[in-house]
């Protein structure tokens, strides 16, 4: 059975409407207009998702869960009307599975840190891959620190894609859980996560997928990829900093321990006892950040409202473009060429520092991200020092593309 | 309120006794009576095992399969605006066929301007007890 | 030596203006102007707040800490100049004191979770009061849980007051660590932490401090109180939901091992190897809340200007008026009635049930919380099943304290 | 350059050179020949133990004590921007004594537009570098 379409399609892209609708994409920088290729870093936000925060700010503050009045009703209501929208849009079977969370980091870290509480057993194997972002890295190694358990990691090829044998042997009897990244924010690689699970899930063993680069550049599906958890932020689909997505199964999230305690989580306390709330919300304590989930909720509208398929055949534009005109200059390494990939492109011009080449492209307006893109491990097996990074999201444009290569080429003749 | 008249019948009959009133005062007295209306918990069911604990107010609800195929649905709360809405509950729900229940929307209560009492993020034990109620006609109906 | 004053005043306090600049005061519900007094839920928010978000989202968005280009650089100084605000207004001894946090849940729960890694043993004891939030309470208990540690609770009597002597007897050579509210948010009650402190520090036992419902109402010098912790949340001082601070002495944020794992909280990763991020960004994994770090410094800026005595003077007016003339009503129980108090009235018509009474007063535009404000231990020893809770804000008015009284006399007319 | 200069001395001077030039390439172009001007790191130095590791570039710094009570400093960088103002560090800071390195503010990186390159969220490596070279001092002149 093919899983009900998650999004919607009730605009027609115009790129000209979309970037006027992205105020900060009319600043300028040195005295250039900015050209924003900082896309994986983090996301700007439409005046959609500004007016809805405002609003929320202006009209309807207040605390959720725990009003009786009006104000306290309405906060909630808009609060708890997100859970849906993110359900559709990340395909769960229910918003019960839409756990809030600040974003990727404390969603991994939510997973790792309860399954350290009793799941994990010394010797037991965590398998990662070497393209993970440290948020995807760093909470295993603290939960196997505790428990005991080790981390294993599959390799990844000079393409910038994993080795897919090596996965699959490494996957043992003692293999307790997958973490993979579905779309590598270094190399914008799409890793082939439904056939990962597929064999993990034979073994039985389950699968957190990081979906922080995924979600902005192509449909998602968790039923579909049938992975156990998957995580996002919602800074990096163009909605607010500070929140984001934990989606778990069902059964997982009845099964876990809860993570951090407090308020809102618990049905009922004792000193001696306390019993935890249902599922999503024994996974959320304290206050949330209310107008940050109202925000992101204001995002996905945005989003959802294009048809997927045209943003990708835009943003596919940009790549193509870019890597050939890159590939044209001459003498510039590009750095992650799988064949399977999404808006990003990582590059280095030869013999060049990216420091130093990101600081003089700044001069011209061009905000590409420099360094090592918190995948370290990547960088250190690739011998390099970092690279620079071109990510894009849908308001970038063919021009801007250009204005790209020749802060290349202004940066590289500068600085030889 | 008849005994024999559907889960619609006795909610549309609700709702007219509620159109009755043009402020919320009216509404509020009316459904205050009907918590007083409200037959008794029976002692046995005043326990723990029978309770939906909420932050706001607590919810008793016990249910028996009646000789004749439905439900006798028994409750209480200790705040008297949640006890009209349970009164509500029990006065449409009870001696209904156990499938009637489990597939009923409840809808009438946003026709009354009552809906948001039954939000979960209420806490007062109400969307619990619904489940409850629920839960217990589901497991009549498929026996 | 007393501490340089942390705040500063410049402006004179007066109410008609600050109400003007608070939007929401200005909504109706169900036909009546709204009268906020949740404000130990949450605050409302200045319009310099929300034109600080704004502003940041429309010109600065970027991803913090690890870019070369403008944008990057401009969030990141905006962000990070956020640290010594607060370390200001809580008179730290140097922004490295200071790390950002979700709020006053994820503070307690980070440092309670760093100590279960190490610190806490078998047998150890965690002393709480029996006045707590959950939020200081649960995280506790997953500690403890997590390392056979055991929670001790200081009893409170009948006015809400903790029992010094009984804290004194409880500090023993097994307690580890002391965890106490500073303004008790049901009941208001002001407690003694800086003796409870010095008692604790003279058996070598560290004190965090629950500050959530304190920063609002009154100044506060962790140098001064010689707390080893203090956690606070931004919401509940005018500032954004999702972000608040954990101030913590250097020398246990040297000492305490990472909470969460993650990008941004790192110096090097290897797949064998990570080490850590210097303080405070060691506790800081995955990208921040920029906008809510940022739009919390525009609301202490905000409430720095004013001379914070003069708001405590009319806040206790506040306080003093509403508790009069709910004695004069007759048959109202208070709830907390501590020599030391602040902003909180917490009462019960006799009789009554707290869900009733909230119901009907929201229908005449009163917003009050009602329940047992996750202090359910306090209400099972008062044997209430909640209470009804006025708590205030600068924005206030005596008015506003008349049609509380008059909501309360005519829910119960009402109601009985 | 004269040794005998003092920190400020040598600042103003590092200012009045980069004043000459009116557009950021200049200036740059400016830095980038300091660097190339840096004394060549001895090999002892280029090691783990003098490295300080930025997410963007690294740094390394090591100094010695010279025989009239200065301190030589050492430095390098793989970026060239970096290793530029690495260079115009040194240059400010070298065969200077003790308290004078531990008491500098260098501002006047400031008043050549080159401030931010110093600052600690560039993670370049440069502002942990200043820390090592200020305890370098801090420690000779307790000495
Ligand atoms: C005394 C006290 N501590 C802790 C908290 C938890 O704060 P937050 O929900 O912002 O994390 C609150 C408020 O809910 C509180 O009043
Ligand atoms: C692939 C990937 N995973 C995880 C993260 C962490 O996301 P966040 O910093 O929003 O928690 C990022 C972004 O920084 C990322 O690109």
């Amino acid at each position: 059975m093919q899983p009900a379409p998650s999004r919607l399609a009730t605009r027609t892209f115009d790129l000209d409407e979309v970037r006027s609708e992205f105020p900060v994409l009319s600043r300028r920088i040195h005295d250039h207009p900015l050209v924003y290729l900082d896309n994986a870093a983090t996301t700007q936000k439409p005046l959609t998702v500004l007016d809805r925060i405002d609003s929320y700010y202006r009209t309807e503050n207040a605390n959720v869960h725990r009003g009786v009045h009006t104000l306290s009703q309405e906060a909630t209501d808009a609060y708890e009307s997100v859970r849906p929208v993110m359900q559709r849009f990340l395909g769960a079977a229910s918003s019960r599975e839409i756990v809030f969370t600040k974003g990727t980091t404390e969603a991994v870290n939510l997973v790792a840190g309860s399954l350290a509480r009793g799941y994990f057993k010394k010797g037991d194997e965590i398998l990662l891959t070497g393209m993970e972002h440290h948020s995807n890295i760093v909470p295993w190694q603290l939960a196997a620190e505790a428990t005991g358990a080790v981390v294993k990691v599959v390799p990844v090829n000079d393409r910038g894609e994993l080795d897919l044998g090596a996965y699959q042997a490494l996957l043992g009897p003692r293999t307790r859980m997958v973490a993979v990244v579905h779309v590598s924010n270094s190399l914008g690689t799409i890793n082939p996560v439904r056939q990962m699970i597929a064999d993990a899930h034979s073994m039985g063993v389950p699968v957190l997928v990081d979906g922080a680069q995924a979600v902005a550049h192509g449909p998602v599906n968790v039923q579909d990829l049938d992975c156990d958890f998957y995580c996002m932020s919602a800074h990096k689909v163009f909605g607010p900093t500070g929140t984001g997505v934990l989606y778990a199964k069902e059964e997982w999230l009845e099964r876990m321990p809860p993570y951090q305690g407090g308020g809102d989580m618990i049905s009922a306390v004792t000193f001696e006892h306390t019993t935890y709330h249902e599922i999503p919300h024994k996974f959320e304590a304290g206050t949330p950040n209310m107008a940050g989930v109202i925000g992101m909720g204001a995002a996905i509208d945005y989003l959802s409202a294009f048809d997927i398929e045209e943003i990708q055949r835009h943003e596919s534009q940009l790549v193509t473009h870019a890597t050939g005109e890159l590939e044209e200059l001459g003498g510039v390494r590009l750095v992650g060429t799988a064949a399977h990939k999404t808006a990003v492109v990582s590059f280095l011009p030869e013999g060049l520092h990216p420091y130093d080449v990101a600081t003089v492209m700044d001069r011209f307006g061009v905000a590409v991200r420099s360094g090592h893109h918190c995948t370290q491990p990547l960088m250190d097996q690739y011998g390099i020092p970092g690279t620079l990074r071109a990510s894009f999201a849908l308001y970038n444009s063919l021009d801007e593309v250009d204005r790209l290569i020749d802060a290349v080429r202004k940066a590289r003749k500068f600085l030889s | 309120m008849t005994a024999t008249a559907t889960i619609e019948e006795r909610a549309d009959e609700v709702v007219e006794e509620f159109e009755l009133f043009d402020d919320w005062m009216g509404r509020y007295e009316h459904l205050i009576e009907q918590g007083k209306a409200l037959p008794a918990l029976p002692d046995a069911y005043r326990d723990e095992a029978y309770k939906v604990r909420g932050c706001q107010s607590q919810v008793w609800v016990a249910a028996e399969p009646t000789d004749h195929g439905t439900i006798q649905f028994w409750a209480d709360s200790d705040a008297i605006i949640t006890r009209g809405i349970v009164a509500l509950l029990v006065r449409v729900l009870n001696d209904q066929p156990p499938a009637a229940v489990a597939g009923t929307d409840l809808a009438f209560l946003d026709r009354i301007g009552m809906k948001e009492h039954l939000s979960p993020t209420r806490k007062n034990g109400l969307d619990a007890m619904v489940r409850r109620m629920k839960l217990y006609a589901e497991a009549l109906a498929s026996t």
